[in-house]
């Protein structure tokens, strides 16, 4: 065979690779939209679940699903930029940082089984928060902060040096140079890094069973943070799992595509602008 | 002229007139870039902390196993039998590892392929729709695929041996689905960062693309391609609600690939939420919890030391 | 004006013995030089030799390199500025620096002259106004941008860009402008302007700008320091170094021998 | 303006208990709130979630959160304070001798071998269905069908059904560590409802179309046939609390027990009252 | 020899109305240029003038990069290389090209060398053997490596790594070097060796080289083709070029009033 030959078959094999995964996921995505988009019917998407009848909707897991969301990047956020932020500019090569670097590794690599026993243990037992909205975002919350750190200091590390040069050349102090140049500049690919780590937490389910709880407040919205709070990936373990609604099935089906489909929206909503921002920084070019 | 001067004798005098307000500011300047100092250093403390607590209060928990059940039981015995005090984790271990390995070596073909594929081949608008569609993958939840290894894999694979469809191999399957975006990804980051001029060295030499792309740009992207598989195993090792869906969770060794076994992760869910704390069972589960850390921190030592050799290079 | 005529407007910037290592490497050896106020001094040398290395211990950004030792004396305006009670920010804000490529904020054009005056408590729009278009007419750009203040900077060409990074660095009132490379990435057209504005300039700065390009050090420069592998082998008046260099070297170098 | 922002909760509280009385004159006793959290037995969730139900729509302001995790789970998240009710198809054992839990039997729960639709045979002996169930009989020929591979389907350890198979059906024996396990009653019906030649057990709340229920030693489940003790598979149902209830922990279970829902509901829900034994 | 002798055994490459643009950007315009066999060509031209542009048409390098689209044609052994027919992997093998940065495969001296005879299927190790030695001897590194080829290449210094370069390219056997830049990292006595080497191979190989450093083109070459904007401004011997050039654009450049 000559090396040529090799060549254009090795080119087809790749194609084709690329196309496997390209269906890969178009048979994912029917499969579950397909399954469940006709489940989805205002009423499913906003209405509360019924436990024992069919017909019931899961408004109040999508709020929670929200809701959790929101809370555990409001705890991780300030604390993941804060570590990220140091990494990226403060850290000199010593043996603290490669100590605080290996840290957020290991707990990058935390199964998130772990992490559910210890906000188990920690927030629902030892706090006595119980089964709550509040005890599943802290835990949740402590699944985000490596991702977040890590994000962080990638995107400010792809920021040019030549901004902080620029700036600190002009007498600035560190942190101004970072807040006015470096955290602007790094925003985009921070928002990206954002999102991602929104979409894993959106589905995440493992660690919610243990400490936020499946089953739902009577109130929606409800912005108790010590009610409880079975999210939508939690909902459609416990359908799929333990449910006696006689449209179990369905219900999973539905909440898989609408599942889905938040996490889709959510690229989609968080891409839009930072597109725009990334566009709006690099003068249109 | 005159104006010139004017304005520069003017701003030298205002200067002198007020010099207690600039460095007024800069002295705040100054204390907002201590105190921010202190926040991030802070932050990145808290991190340590958390990582620290996690693997002491499970640690702490898991070793009370040891004053009941002696180590060597705990490892090497198969007879995982709660009610009658028995607690050979072995075949949990043993499980574990077979998965991991199943789901790395049927994920890398296509991971690799892909990267290579999304780094060197496609063209950018190709590329343009594959990066989103990986990501996908990720953003997709795990009880989805749970839930698809549920209702399509494992009736399928039934079929082949007399009507059971459980155990390692549809977990494998899903689970290298799932891993697939993590190696994919930074793979094709380890080959797109290599510097062009070693593809551009190759084919001056009148190198086709494939020769280029095996013998030069795969060898010198081994350390990120490893870093991604390590990465990738972690998160096979650490997955559990798919997994518990499709493995069957008995607890005994697997006799074959579709035969109902249990991993660490579906072990210590199937069991946690019932046993009482402090009991040797409930203890015994912290205990595999600790091995699973203790597993992925041993990943990324790993990562670390390839990282290293890859640089001294 | 004369050479001989700024010499007596006295001596701005002193270094005495300054030693500098990477880690193990020797980058800068027992150097001494001192620069005189409102000229222009150029350096030259080959590749890797220590020029740019040499500009930024001027304004200490070589602080933020890990491992870097530094000793000796630089003296500027007779404060040791390696003194420990030394305030690196103020120093940078009175010795600005331009870098070989043009590097702008991503932000307007107005907001990355408005910069360093922001951050040093200025935050009356009219004041800043004022400052923009002065800043912006010193470094000759203001007719080519003044309808697009509030368009990204990254829009500019590379050599409006480069002049845009002096006009921020104008805005700021430095004393000191250190300059390395500033033209090597701009086009012929591009470098003649901000060899222009160099020049006129240097009646309210002194100027140190690295080059490689020895006929723009000829050009434009009243003194020129030749350096060689961490070494400076000779500094002297622009047209005695490029007529008649003492050493062997830097007639090596000027005549194309090697770099 | 300092006084009255701290006697402000103090009125509300006061004046919060006449109110809904007026707007709501149907209801007689003053309106009782919180939030009421039960766990545990996946084999008593329906009969709970139907209570919570219907509680909640008496009562406004009670949230009731009924989740399951197993009757081990149920035991446990009510000892150490996780919920208010933990519910348990088993006694609480000893290790719960001091935790100063209170019993209250709230109703029968019959439960049925299910076998999946392919499955040929109609009735199991005890002493065939403990024969599966230990793997001493794996092949459906063995009790009367044909000639297929038997696939076990167990609950985990924690789980009070599994507890009762154990008990009432193997004697104590040790189940087979072959067949798959699910987390849940619901998980177990599915399961052999998707598999061939599968057996399992489930409440009688889960039985449906996909799957069938098989007759016990000749026995077909119903409620005369428990109450003649003549279909020995049923657990007696307990929802413990920590300490007497109190509160709107204790109107629920009050609601439970009461007359109209004991009568009524639980057998519609396919359960069986708590008193049917002891008549 | 002297030029007038090589330009009588023949032209090598012929380049006619060539045009190439990278998308919208029209990089180069119209070049007309030959080269004759046995000779060195230098190209020079400030920065972004096209010179590597031009290089890269001539092993189809630029094919690699997106939205390149080229007209015009390239004769090279009085065949078009932009002919839809060639083969491009054969064209390189004959082409071949040192970039301004050593680029060393990470891997062994030795494995450096075979990689290319390997990949035209040259397998057997006596034969490897000897043409590794042979493009060593020719690079004039044989014996500062010969102890250590089964060391990592990535361990030699930037000069040696040139050279390997060089030695690689020679194992392929090809009749033309592109050099871009060949010198420009190397230091000034590696600089020396690759100057040298070049005059050795000039013998059996047809040179073009891209060079900054508008000294070694003089030192170097025997026809020097000065780059503008895209633009082939004059293309003659070198002495004529550094003497008396025909153009004022080039009389500019090569006196450094840009550049
Ligand atoms: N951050 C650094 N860390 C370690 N060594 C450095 C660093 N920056 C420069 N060097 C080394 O110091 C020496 C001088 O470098 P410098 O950048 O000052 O040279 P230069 O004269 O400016 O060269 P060029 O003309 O290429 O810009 C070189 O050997 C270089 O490798
Ligand atoms: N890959 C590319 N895509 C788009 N434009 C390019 C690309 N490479 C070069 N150019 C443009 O083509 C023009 C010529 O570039 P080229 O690299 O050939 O210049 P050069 O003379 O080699 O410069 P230098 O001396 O800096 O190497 C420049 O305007 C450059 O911006
Ligand atoms: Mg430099
Ligand atoms: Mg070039
Ligand atoms: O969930 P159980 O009812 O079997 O404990």
């Amino acid at each position: 065979m000559t090396s040529k030959t090799t060549d254009r078959i090795a080119t087809i094999f790749f194609w084709a690779t690329g196309l496997i995964i390209v269906l890969l996921l178009a048979w994912f995505l029917i499969r579950i939209l397909g399954d469940g988009l006709p489940m989805l019917s205002w009423n499913f998407i906003t209405g509360r679940p019924s436990e024992v009848r069919a017909g019931g909707g899961v408004g109040p897991q999508l709020f929670n699903s929200f809701y959790i969301l929101f809370l555990s990047l409001l705890f991780s956020l300030p604390i993941g930029i804060g570590a990220g932020v140091y990494l990226a500019i403060y850290a000199k090569k010593n043996q603290f940082t490669d100590f605080i670097r290996v840290s957020v590794e290991a707990l990058a690599s935390v199964p998130s089984i772990v992490f559910g026993l210890f906000g188990f243990l920690l927030f629902v037992n030892w706090m006595g928060l119980k089964f709550s909205i509040l005890g599943g975002s802290a835990t949740l919350a402590l699944l985000n902060l490596p991702v977040l750190v890590r994000v962080t200091e990638v995107a400010l590390r792809s920021v040019p040096e030549s901004y902080w040069e620029a700036s600190l050349a002009l007498g600035s102090t560190q942190w101004q140079a970072i807040r006015k140049v470096l955290l602007p500049a790094a925003l985009p690919s921070l928002m990206t890094g954002i999102t991602l780590v929104a979409g894993r937490a959106l589905g995440e389910s493992a660690i919610l069973i243990y400490t936020a709880g499946l089953s739902v407040s009577r109130y929606l919205p409800d912005f108790n943070i010590f009610s409880m709070g079975e999210t939508l990936s939690t909902h459609l373990w416990y359908v799929q799992s333990e449910a006696i609604v006689p449209d179990a099935k369905n219900i999973a089906k539905g909440s898989a595509a609408l599942l889905l489909l938040v996490v889709l929206a959510f690229n989609l909503l968080i891409a839009i602008p930072s597109r725009m921002i990334q566009k709006k920084l690099s003068g249109g070019k | 002229m005159s104006s010139y001067a004017d304005q520069l004798t003017d701003s030298l005098e205002q200067a002198r007139k007020e010099p207690s307000k600039g460095n007024r500011w800069t002295r705040g300047q100054h204390r907002n870039d201590r105190i921010m100092r202190i926040i991030f250093v802070g932050s990145a403390i808290l991190v340590s902390v958390i990582i620290f607590s996690i693997i002491a209060f499970v640690g702490w928990q898991g070793v009370k196993t040891f004053s009941a059940v002696s180590p060597s039981e705990f490892f090497f015995s198969t007879d995982w039998t709660p009610s009658k005090d028995k607690f050979g984790a072995f075949p949990f271990l043993y499980s574990t590892m077979l998965l991991t390995l199943l789901s790395v070596v049927m994920s890398l073909p296509l991971a690799l392929a892909g990267a290579v594929f999304m780094a060197k081949i496609a063209p950018s608008w190709v590329r343009e729709i594959l990066r989103p569609a990986t990501d996908l993958f990720v953003g997709i939840p795990s009880v989805v695929y749970g839930l698809i290894g549920l209702t399509v894999i494992v009736p399928f694979l039934a079929k082949f041996n007399e009507g059971f469809g459980y155990g390692i191999l549809p977990a494998a399957i899903i689970l290298a689905i799932m891993i697939m975006p993590t190696i994919l990804s930074i793979s094709e980051d380890a080959i797109r960062s290599l510097p062009g001029r070693l593809e551009e060295a190759s084919l001056a030499l009148g190198a086709t693309r494939w020769q280029t792309i095996w013998r030069v740009l795969l060898p010198a992207a081994r350390p990120g391609i490893l870093t991604g598989v390590i990465l990738g195993m972690g998160r096979a090792i650490g997955e559990t609600m798919a997994v518990f869906m499709v493995i069957g969770n008995s607890p005994q060794m697997p006799k074959s690939l579709l035969s109902s076994t249990t991993v660490l992760t579906t072990a210590v869910v199937k069991d946690m939420g019932n046993t009482h704390y402090g009991s040797t069972w409930n203890n015994a589960l912290f205990l595999m919890a600790l091995v699973l850390l203790l597993i992925s921190l041993l990943l990324i030592i790993v990562i670390r030391i390839v990282a290293k050799r890859s640089e001294l290079k | 004006m004369t050479v001989a005529n700024r010499i007596e407007t006295g001596t701005k910037i002193n270094v005495n013995q300054l030693n500098l290592y990477y880690g193990e490497n020797h980058a800068l050896h027992n150097i001494d030089l001192s620069i005189e106020q409102n000229t222009i001094a150029a350096l030259i040398g080959p590749s890797g030799c220590g020029k740019s290395t040499f500009l930024r211990t001027l304004n200490r950004m070589n602080d933020l390199i890990e491992n870097v030792r530094i000793n000796g004396d630089i003296i500027i305006d007779g404060q040791n500025i390696y003194d420990p009670t030394t305030d690196v920010v103020s120093l940078r804000k009175k010795v600005g620096m331009v870098f070989q490529r043009p590097n702008p904020f991503p932000m307007s054009i107005y907001d990355n002259i408005a910069y360093g005056p922001r951050i040093h408590g200025i935050k009356k729009k009219a004041v800043l106004d004022e400052i923009v278009e002065r800043s912006l007419q010193q470094a000759a750009l203001w007719d080519e941008v003044k309808d697009r203040l509030d368009k990204s900077a990254l829009g500019l060409s590379g050599g409006q860009q480069q002049r845009l990074c002096i006009a921020r660095l104008l805005a700021v009132e430095p004393d000191v402008l250190l300059m390395d490379e500033p033209t090597s990435a701009l086009d012929p057209i591009s470098t003649l302007k901000v060899e222009e504005l160099t020049q006129v300039l240097k009646d309210k700065y002194t100027i140190i700008i690295v080059t490689h390009n020895m006929q723009q050090a000829a050009r434009i420069s009243d003194y020129t320091s030749f350096f060689l592998n961490g070494v400076l082998v000779e500094s002297d008046k622009t047209d005695k170094i490029f007529t008649t260099p003492s050493d062997q070297r830097t007639e090596d170098y000027i005549t194309g021998r090697f770099g | 303006a300092c006084g009255s922002k701290a006697q402000t909760p103090a009125d509300t509280k006061q004046g919060a208990a006449p109110a809904p009385a007026a707007t709501t004159p149907a209801a007689q006793a003053p309106a009782i709130e919180g939030t009421v959290t039960a766990s545990g037995s996946s084999a008593l969730l329906p009969l709970v979630k139907a209570a919570a139900d219907d509680f909640m729509k008496k009562n406004a302001k009670v949230t009731i959160n009924p989740t399951a995790g197993g009757s081990g789970t149920g035991l446990k998240n009510v000892a150490d304070g996780t919920s208010d009710i933990g519910s348990s198809d088993i006694e609480a054992g000893p290790e719960y001798k001091d935790k100063g839990l209170v019993d209250h039997i709230v109703a029968v729960a019959p439960f049925a071998l299910i076998v999946s639709k392919d499955v040929n045979v109609d009735s199991l002996t005890k002493q065939q269905a403990a024969d599966i169930y230990t793997g001493k009989i794996t092949n459906w020929k063995d009790v009367g069908g044909k000639d297929a591979k038997i696939i076990v389907v167990h609950r985990p350890d924690g789980s009070g059904s599994r507890a009762l198979v154990k008990q009432i059906v193997l004697g104590g024996a040790e189940f087979t560590k072959d067949g798959v396990t699910q987390e849940s009653s619901g998980a177990v019906a599915t399961t052999v409802g998707q598999t061939q030649g599968s057996i399992g057990y489930v409440d009688t709340p889960y039985l449906n179309d996909t799957i069938k229920a098989v007759k016990f030693d000749g026995v077909a489940f119903s409620k005369d046939a428990i109450k003649d003790g003549k279909y020995p598979l049923y657990g007696i149902e307990h929802m413990y609390t920590k300490g007497e209830a109190k509160g709107a922990t204790k109107a629920f279970l009050d609601y439970i027990m009461s007359a109209d829902f004991q009568g009524k509901s639980v057998e519609e829900l396919k359960f069986l009252p708590a008193n049917l034994l002891k008549k």
